[in-house]
């Protein structure tokens, strides 16, 4: 087998996660294995990059992503990527990795305070990362956001310093869905392997059931360094 | 500058599912001894002159509560 | 191990005054909503008075919305006049129906009220409303995958409609995003009828194999009765039995209304996935939601279905409140739980698999063969019921029927008076404030607090006519839903009310290309006490029968909620009706949205039918006259040309006309393509008809060039008749020899309202 | 049986958009004087034994709260 047909990506599974099986199959169009991993199971079974997908882990009641966050599998997703193992979180996922703080800031109540889910046009800030190297700097993208918490908040020095970095990943064009500070709608660590984002790119893999295939890139650029480091 | 607290909490015998959430984790935190846990919300209204607990009772009984579900408390700081 | 039978101990009255009158000594039935004659039907079925247990059941079981005494006689005709179907897996009966889709797939649906609980508490009663309706749909053994909500409110600038409105909307995708199901339609729809009694109304649709039905009888003596899911708890009891079966006056205003449950759509979508995994393994030979009237109806219902007995331990059942009693254990409405019948040798893999999802699960009974359903409390037996005697021997009402007295004048009153538009600048001024009014205007804010993509196979959803779903990604297999009503139509005359929306839903299907094959329906009428009502829910559920009839599409299943008022006013007559349909391929699918080009064709005939319409109550608030005439046949042969239509790919859109007629249906579909067209109507056209009228049997289609005269030819064939009337394009909607609106002064017309009313 | 209380509110600079919805819906009730309305979270954590708040403490900072965004307090009954 080749390394690109042996590109696996895990998907953790938490009680609640809604998105699982969408990341999977964003995946698998992408060209790579898709895995399931279970919350419970402290380990990732040797996949190559992990995505932590969207929907209301624990009922998100307290406060999205609070809760998964113990979960033995995180503790594995952590120490992974700081040994530099892409990592992928959608919308909960985003907000989990804020919880976890393998990203910086937090997600909070949108400021409309109604859940809101449209065809969100996005543009692509920077292409240095695990998840958006397939994509040009400053492509424009329509991919749906979903969220009643996307608000991206982060105190001055710490959005000042993700924006002097280039950490910003994903920003919100003709209109801002929620209120996020400075339009954020992803970010990334200093290394570049763990992005987490607002929008969710899972649904934008097929005409026929989203609104472009504009969210493919985010997996085909995992799966070009995957290979590349094969 | 006077700050009144209205506690609203789910009556006693309605379920909390966010309190239950919580409750059902804290054992995968290491945490034992906790027999319940319930979450409401805790609002602070600033008043320009004195705290008035009646206007407070008044916001909280037409806006933040509904008795049919919620019990609340208001008192000054 | 209690004894199969025991001595019931002498039960005691909770309100026995001393008086030795036996009015007096007569246990509390009244107040648990039971009349005298029911009261002494259930002594003379147990031989002897029921213990306060016994009671609290009977009155649960009986009440109108468990037990359908008033509406039985009625909904009969449903099976009756059912035509026959071959994909009918599972009719009317069970929880949900059943309908075979092909390739060894199966789908079930349904519609259900929650209308008195969503006035209460919007946020919990509207979310917890989509909670049942799931659970029905999982208890058939289905995955659910979508969900659609009719909703319906006082007028949209009453004080009322401020305070239920947001929650209900948000208490909607609360609980369904938070379950991960797409919301793919639904009805927003603004008339002082519901001023005090909006309409909350839920579908949702599940997908399962055909060879795995699951049933809810509890049959093999010997087998376990599990609990699964949420603990019992002291909120929502007599829900049921209270909220649903009286009007709110009755029930004494708002510090005598019982208390409503909160949703757990956390522990709910834990509980669908271990179903579907109990399902998966074939863990189960019953099973059954609690919904209304709680253990009490799961536990009778499952029993009477498998003609068994049943033994239940209640001291097994988890409590919230340990002090709870056992008439409120067994009548208690906490949602999120589940009763299953399983084998001992399963039960093992059940406690399994329930753990695994982090879900409780409580053996409390066994299945016998007593014919009796026997219950324990703290060593002493607190109910011993024959189950059917609660299931299904309910009381049956032939409640007196009378025409209501002013419809004669109502269908006097006829629109043809008012005055219309003249002019162009007129006409064109009525357009704008009709796309604009409330029940016309774009829904946005309501549908951007759905999920509509999750689970990735949403391939249409609202604005467009009906939401279609593919069931799986190699065959493309899809099933297409909508779900429709019109309340002054069924005023103006119930028999035609109930047919006209049926014959939307099924045109809205129709229009994306899918074949219609079943239907459920949700029948929102007043107390039926009230003759007057009786006489409208008796003529609605005529003329859908009859027009399920027509269609050869059987009734599946459905829902009654009386007691509907607005004041001691009781509600339009509201019948929602639902339609499914099936498609090979969802590619296929024909959208709503104009294309960048193509001919604009309007099928079927247009009439002067205003009486009803939104024309005549934005213009004028007006209702009188008659409701427009149905055709079935036209409807059959419509979709019939537009499924062969769409499997041909020679048209590339389609949008049926309803409320507001063909000016609404152009600017929609303007809209959504975000191109204009150019209207010319045919010379001997009255505009102001041709624009307004709602004339059923209608839809508007684009054919390109290439496919144009194929697609004439197969309507011509089927006796549609269809008219052109423009092409696509532009940045207007133009109409010929009167007037041009920019699609810019269409979209802020259409779209301001509602954030203009709800912020 | 005891009861601790962690009051869960925003930081003072973190917008509170359901404590200003509150706010500004206050006047169209006839309510006036109030100059602002922030809105938080009350937890009730029940022991089985003493309450504990060191316990309560360690839940707050771990679970309940998020030090990004939120202070907490916490106090027995
Ligand atoms: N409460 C709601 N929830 C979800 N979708 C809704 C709701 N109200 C309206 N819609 C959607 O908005 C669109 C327009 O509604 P409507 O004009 O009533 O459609 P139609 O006349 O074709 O039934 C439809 O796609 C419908 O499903
Ligand atoms: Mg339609």
């Amino acid at each position: 087998m080749t390394a690109r047909v042996g590109s696996k990506i895990g998907i953790v599974t938490f009680p609640g996660s809604l998105d699982d099986k969408d990341a999977e199959r964003a995946v698998r169009r992408a060209g790579a294995e898709a895995v399931g991993l279970w919350h419970a199971d402290a380990d990732l079974h040797g996949v190559d990059a992990v995505v932590l997908p969207g929907g209301f882990s624990y009922g998100d009641y307290l406060r999205c992503g609070a809760i998964a966050r113990f979960a033995p599998v995180m503790s594995e997703v952590v120490a992974a990527a700081g040994r530099g193992l892409p990592v992928l979180g959608i919308c909960n996922g985003f907000q989990l990795l804020c919880e976890s703080h393998l990203l910086p800031g937090a997600l909070t109540r949108n400021q409309h305070l109604h859940f809101r889910a449209r065809d969100q046009r996005l543009r692509v800030e920077t292409v240095e990362t695990a998840w958006t190297s397939a994509y040009q700097k400053g492509a424009l993208l329509t991919v749906p956001v979903k969220n009643g918490e996307g608000r991206f908040v982060a105190d001055g020095p710490t959005v000042d310093r993700l924006e002097a970095e280039g950490r910003v990943v994903l920003r919100y064009v003709d209109g801002n869905p929620n209120g996020s500070l400075h339009d954020i709608a992803g970010i990334t660590n200093d290394r570049g392997n763990v992005v987490g984002l607002m929008p969710h790119p899972e649904h934008a893999i097929d005409t026929l059931t989203g609104p472009s295939t504009d969210g493919l890139g985010f997996f085909a650029s995992v799966l070009r360094r995957l290979v590349a480091v094969a | 500058m006077a700050r009144v607290f209205v506690d609203v909490m789910l009556k006693p015998e309605i379920l909390d599912p966010a309190g239950q959430a919580v409750a059902r984790a804290l054992p995968s935190l290491g945490v034992e001894g906790v027999t319940g846990v319930r979450i409401g919300k805790r609002v602070e209204i600033e008043f320009d002159g004195e705290p008035d607990l009646d206007r407070a009772r008044q916001i909280a009984d037409r806006l933040l509560a509904n008795p049919v579900i919620e019990d609340f408390t208001v008192q000054a700081e | 191990m209690t004894p199969e039978t025991a001595q019931v101990s002498t039960p005691v009255p909770a309100e026995v005054t001393g008086d030795a009158d036996t009015e007096q000594t007569r246990q509390p039935y009244a107040a648990l909503g039971l009349k005298a004659d029911e009261y002494d039907k259930i002594v003379s079925i147990l031989g002897r008075r029921p213990t306060p247990a016994e009671l609290a059941m009977y009155s649960v079981m009986w009440s109108e919305h468990c037990s359908y005494k008033s509406s039985k006689v009625h909904l009969r005709q449903f099976a009756d006049k059912a035509p026959k179907s071959e994909r009918l897996l599972v009719g009317m009966g069970e929880n949900a129906g059943v309908v075979d889709v092909g390739d060894g797939l199966a789908v079930t649906f349904k519609v259900e009220s929650h209308n008195h609980p969503s006035f209460v508490e919007p946020y919990q009663g509207a979310a917890t409303g989509v909670g049942g309706i799931v659970r029905d749909i999982l208890t058939m053994g289905a995955r659910p995958i979508a969900v659609m909500d009719q909703l319906r409110f006082g007028d949209a600038d009453a004080p009322d409609t401020a305070r239920v409105l947001p929650g209900i909307v948000a208490g909607i995708g609360g609980y369904g995003n938070c379950l991960g199901l797409p919301n793919i339609g639904g009805e927003l729809v603004f008339d002082p009828t519901y001023a005090g009694n909006p309409l909350v109304n839920a579908l949702c649709v599940g997908v399962l194999p055909a060879d795995r039905i699951q049933r809810s009888a509890a049959k093999g003596n010997g087998n376990l009765v599990v609990l699964l899911g949420a603990k019992t708890g002291r909120d929502g009891i007599g829900g049921v039995s209270v909220l649903a079966s009286a009007t709110f006056d009755s029930i004494g205003g708002p510090a005598h209304r019982p208390s409503v449950q909160v949703g757990d759509p956390f522990t709910e979508k834990l509980l669908i996935e271990c179903c579907i995994e109990l399902f998966d393994q074939r863990l189960v030979t019953g099973i059954q939601d609690l919904g209304g009237a709680g253990l009490a109806c799961a536990t009778t219902e499952t029993a009477a279905a498998g003609r068994s007995g049943m033994h239940i331990d209640l001291d097994q059942v988890p409590l919230r409140e340990a002090s709870m009693q056992p008439p409120e254990i067994l009548a208690s409405e906490s949602q999120e739980r589940m009763l299953a019948v399983v084998t001992p040798a399963n039960l093992p893999a059940v406690l399994a698999a329930a753990q695994r999802w982090g879900v409780d699960a409580t053996r409390i009974g066994e299945v016998t063969g007593t014919g009796r359903l026997v219950i324990d409390w703290h060593g002493e037996t607190v109910a011993d019921v024959p189950p059917g005697s609660l299931a299904d021997d309910g009381p049956v009402y032939q409640r007196p029927m009378r025409r209501p007295a002013d419809l004669d004048l109502l269908e006097g009153t006829d629109p043809s008076t008012l005055p219309r538009p003249r002019t162009a600048d007129e006409l064109r001024a009525t357009l704008l404030r009709m796309i604009a009014s409330p029940n016309l205007c774009d829904k946005t804010w309501v549908t951007e607090q759905f999920d509509r993509y999750v689970q990735g196979n949403t391939v249409l959803a609202q604005p467009e006519d009906a939401g279609m779903i593919r069931l799986d990604e190699k065959s493309q297999r899809g099933i297409a839903i909508s779900a429709d009503g019109n309340g002054r139509y069924t005023r103006l005359n119930p028999h035609a009310g109930a047919q006209l929306a049926l014959a939307e839903a099924y045109r809205n299907v129709g229009v994306t290309g899918a074949t219609p094959i079943a239907v459920t329906n949700c029948l929102n009428f007043g107390s039926p006490e009230d003759p007057e009502v009786m006489w409208q829910f008796a003529e609605a559920v005529r003329g859908l029968a009859e027009g399920c009839e027509a269609l050869g599409t059987p009734v599946t299943g459905g829902n009654v909620s009386f007691y509907n008022s607005t004041g001691s006013t009781p509600i339009n007559p509201t019948p929602v009706v639902g339609v499914l349909g099936m498609i090979d391929n969802v590619a296929r699918r024909t959208p709503m949205a104009f294309p960048a080009q193509g001919d604009i064709l309007l099928l079927g005939d247009t009439k002067a039918e205003f009486g009803g319409s939104e024309w005549a109550w934005v213009e004028h608030r007006h209702i009188g006259g008659r409701p427009p005439a149905v055709d079935f046949g036209r409807e059959q042969a419509l979709a019939d040309a537009l499924a062969a239509a769409a499997r041909m790919g020679i048209i590339s859109a389609a949008h049926d006309l309803s409320e507001g007629g063909l000016a609404q249906a152009l600017v929609e579909s303007s809209l959504r393509g975000r191109v204009g067209a150019r209207i010319t109507l045919p010379e001997a056209a009255d505009p102001f008809v041709w624009l307004f009228s709602e004339s059923a049997g209608r839809v508007i289609v684009v054919a390109p060039a290439e496919g144009r005269t194929r697609f004439t030819d197969l309507c011509t064939a089927r006796g549609v008749p269809w008219t052109p009337i423009g092409a696509v394009g532009g940045a207007a909607l133009a109409l010929a020899g009167l007037f041009d609106v920019s699609l810019a002064d269409l979209r802020s017309a259409h779209e301001g309202t509602l954030p203009r009313l709800f912020g």
